[in-house]
């Protein structure tokens, strides 16, 4: 087995461990929505990484970049919502930084700031305004800086990415919404957990799980 | 919960093929896609007008489409924007050659697939432009928000724009009325009780026996503050002033007003709403120039209402008042 | 109990002064009475269409008043026949020189009262010819019972026979089509949950959580059977095996059809209904002509919806589609 | 005070009585109708006495006819229903019986049968109908041989009567309806009360009541 057919492997493994884990996750995270949102997160992820799974287990040929491209590309267009748009256009635009050197150390540095960076093009949302993105900015510069500075493992440095999402999760309880439905809410959403950062955290877990194993 | 469908997750689908199987003359869905056309779209040499956004609100979208309205409709699943392919798609089905104007509610999800939509059909060489409708006082438009829903004041941007298509108009002038409506638009709502999707087939949204949610959206988003019931008077009231506080208007200004039901409320409370309402017109000192009483924008099985006035003009008001035909809206001359 | 109102005893009131509020080019009400009529009735030389009985099946019965339609609508209080008086002043007040056509449904309140006022009109010297809408076919016709009760297949009937009074026939004509709408519709309906009368402010029966009833009234009296909740392609197979065995129709018979909700069911979920019910005619080997689905007889919030099919010749087809124009239902041509 | 304006006073006062009544069961009388019926027969009965006590309580130089006729027109004309032309139909045809002799023992007897003779024409409703027929008709009877037969004092017999009428009520329980909404339910109304029956025999309970102070 060479390189390309490892990271394929990888790939699939890990979008299907995602899979299961968002299927599992659903009711919570519709839940979640429930609270400061309109009851369809949990529905709008599984909707989508469903499909994307089933997609991608057929795709035996193709190379990483094109299996994470097509990840994102049936986000898009079967998600809809905020979500779709976020978590799909985001993902299918990072996919570029894997095209030439596969996934590798610094690759996956790219790749997440890369996909950061989208979010926030696209959603014009900060850091604290209580969003996917208050999960993924912590998870982000740690992930860059374990690597890159502290020359970790990517291992290593995955896992304390996911720490460090985790910490984001928990932030955006209690502050007040600026971006998504719960804006509306005004000060009303204080108090309520964002269904986007968790459902972040839950994708980032289940691809530290794959590395593990 | 109890509903009429089949399994939660074909119901968008089913309602789909149900609507064409009611207007198979007027109706066409595109294949393999949840998405409605006027079934001889495109007209050649018209600006097409398009909507969509979640499914839950109907007669919106679908039900508005047809001669002096919507020349196409995207479906999402209940209550979530509908994908930018989709949303691609319809819009290339409903180009007859002088480009598509996109009326789209600001909600980000359905902001973002929009955009994406159109960026996609541009890169196809149709000419598309958009317009978003905000019209619900109850969200404070400032920077720590993510602006004002569109809500049922979308109706009237659809009417106006499809009545400006119809008399041949170009994309630009098609455009600036439907702007003209949005910028003299205003809704609040209200809920009695929660929505229940068939998704989680629960009620998204507590509310107690003696509660009601005022400044509701139409996703079940909770909306800005909770209050014991009051009587149908006193809710068009705090409505009625909140709308009419947004607008700030003249004395004797001319105003189309819609008492719009959220679905699960029976038309006899609406036209109780409508009474007080066109009596708080009037102590205002405008003007009802034409009155709307019905289901327009619903949130699924939610029983509340909302109160939408715009201010008219006479170009709105001939836009307003002329001839449509869809299945949701008739006007006749 | 959550409704938007304001005391119970005032809603019939404040309905219809809402309704006036909306259509006051259309509809005017007569002094002291809960009786809307045409704003320009009594229309001279035309036979007058009346129709009218207990409050809370909004858009019925005040909604289907204009061209085309009704000429006049007496509302009772909430599911209670209006009385004799009532009734009496809305015939002479739609009497244009030509009689007038009371389109009745079968409840022994309604025929009661509109016998006394058809005798008391009769004796002003107005000619009113009565027809008694039987259409609902869950209850058996029997001599154990009061006779099948009428339900949304009466909108048929005011199409018909308003579509003949304007076109200029005398009582004797119009009669003759109302009838043959009579003898060629049948209905059915079931029931998610009981509505809620503002007056008693309950439920008016008790529904399990997974409980329907099936063949239930417009008035939340109880239907003929309980049963689990059953998915919407099988109540919709019951539902309309149940009105096409009554029916009994020739291969390649032309039927319109109605998928009717009662008020607290959203548009979304008839739809889903109006699907599987579309197939089923396609599978009997009959032809639908036209098919509605809305709100047209309702049940002030109940859940359900109710199926009707009524055979068409050329003479019903040409009348059920010629122009309409009422706040509940507008056809063009 | 001469016999006229007692017998007016009495009406005026049995009305009283009656609405009063009326009143204090609407609920229940709705909770009946609820169960075999469309949940409005303590609204439509209280609307309509409501309505004719005011009325009849300003009529100060009425005859005894003139004020039973006014409380029938009344409830024809504020009723609607079924009960409405029922009640106030019959009540209005049958108070000619009081036109000539004003009320007597006689014309008393004379105003239940022609009451009871309407509601059947009108209504087309038998004995086991499961209707108010099934309260009046052993009332009526009872009353009719207790003052022409056994020559009992019109006090006395009025007492059987609403014995009478109450076994006609508890008769409506166990037998399926073939009149009225109830009749829609086939078998399903059976064990369950007759609202019209019971209002009846209110009524006749107050009668007796103002009768006996
Ligand atoms: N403008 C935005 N920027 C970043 N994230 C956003 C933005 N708007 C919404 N989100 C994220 O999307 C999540 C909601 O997704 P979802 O429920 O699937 O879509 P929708 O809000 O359209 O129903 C929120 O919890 C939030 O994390
Ligand atoms: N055909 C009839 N003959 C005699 N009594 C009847 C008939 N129909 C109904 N009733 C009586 O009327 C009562 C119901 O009255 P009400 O609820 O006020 O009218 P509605 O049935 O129009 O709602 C029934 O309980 C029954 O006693
Ligand atoms: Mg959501
Ligand atoms: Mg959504
Ligand atoms: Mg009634
Ligand atoms: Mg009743």
């Amino acid at each position: 087995m060479n390189d390309t057919d490892r990271q394929r492997e990888a790939v699939a493994e890990a979008l299907e461990n995602v899979t299961a884990r968002l299927d599992e996750e659903k009711s919570h995270l519709t839940d979640l929505d429930s609270a400061i949102g309109d009851a369809d997160h949990g529905a709008n992820m599984t909707r989508g990484f469903r499909k994307a799974n089933e997609k991608v287990q057929d795709m035996d040929e193709a190379d990483p970049a094109e299996l994470v491209k097509t990840i994102g590309v049936t986000l898009v267009s079967e998600v809809g919502g905020a979500s779709g748009p976020l978590y799909g256009g985001s993902i299918m635009s990072a996919s570029q930084e894997f095209s030439e050197e596969g996934i590798t150390a610094e690759t996956s540095v790219a790749f997440a700031e890369a996909y950061l960076e989208k979010v926030q093009d696209r959603g014009g949302a900060e850091i604290g305004s209580k969003t996917m993105v208050d999960a993924l900015t912590p998870a982000v510069h740690t992930y860059k800086k374990s690597i890159e500075t502290d020359d970790l493992e990517p291992l290593e440095a995955l896992a304390k990415a996911v720490d460090a999402a985790e910490r984001g999760v928990e932030f955006t309880t209690p502050i007040r919404a600026r971006k998504g439905r719960a804006s509306y809410l005004g000060w009303r959403s204080v108090g309520h957990q964002d269904p986007g950062a968790t459902s972040t955290l839950y994708i980032m877990e289940e691809l530290l799980a794959t590395a593990q194993t | 919960m109890k509903k009429l469908i089949n399994e939660p997750e074909d119901v968008v689908d089913e309602m789909l093929d149900g609507m064409v199987a009611a207007y198979p003359d007027r109706l066409r869905r595109l294949d393999d896609a949840e998405v409605l056309v006027r079934a001889d779209a495109p007209v050649d040499g018209k600006v097409g007008i398009v909507s969509g956004g979640g499914s839950g609100h109907e007669p919106t979208h679908g039900g508005f489409i047809g001669d002096g309205m919507l020349d196409g409709a995207a479906a999402g699943e209940v209550f979530t924007s509908p994908s930018a392919d989709q949303l691609g798609s319809m819009i290339e089905a409903c180009d007859g050659g002088e480009g598509v104007l996109a009326v789209v509610k600001n909600y980000e999800g359905d902001v973002m697939n929009f955009d994406t939509a159109a960026e996609m059909a541009g890169m196809e060489g149709v000419d598309v432009s958009q317009v978003v409708v905000n019209d619900d006082v109850a969200v404070e438009d400032s920077l720590y928000t993510s602006g004002r829903r569109g809500v049922a004041g979308t109706i009237l941007v659809h009417k106006a724009a499809g009545a400006k298509a119809a008399e041949g108009a170009d994309l630009d002038e098609v455009t600036r009325v439907a702007e003209k409506v949005i910028d003299n638009v205003a809704t609040m709502g209200t809920a009695l009780t929660s929505c229940i999707t068939p998704d989680k087939g629960e009620p998204t949204f507590d509310l107690g026996e003696d509660e009601i949610e005022l400044g509701i959206g139409i996703h079940g988003e909770p909306g800005t503050e909770r209050t014991d019931i009051m009587s149908a008077d006193e809710i068009t009231e705090h409505l009625t002033e909140n709308v009419l506080d947004d607008l700030d208007l003249e004395d004797g200004q001319e105003v189309a007003t819609i008492v719009n039901g959220m679905g699960g409320t029976p038309l006899m409370e609406l036209f109780v709403v409508n009474k007080r309402l066109q009596e708080l017109i009037d102590d205002h000192g405008l003007e009802t120039w034409d009155a709307w009483v019905g289901d327009y924008m619903t949130s699924l099985d939610m029983d509340g209402a909302s109160i939408t006035v715009c201010a008219v003009d006479d170009e709105l008001k001939e836009l307003l008042s002329a001839p449509a035909d869809t299945p949701g809206l008739t006007v006749t001359e």
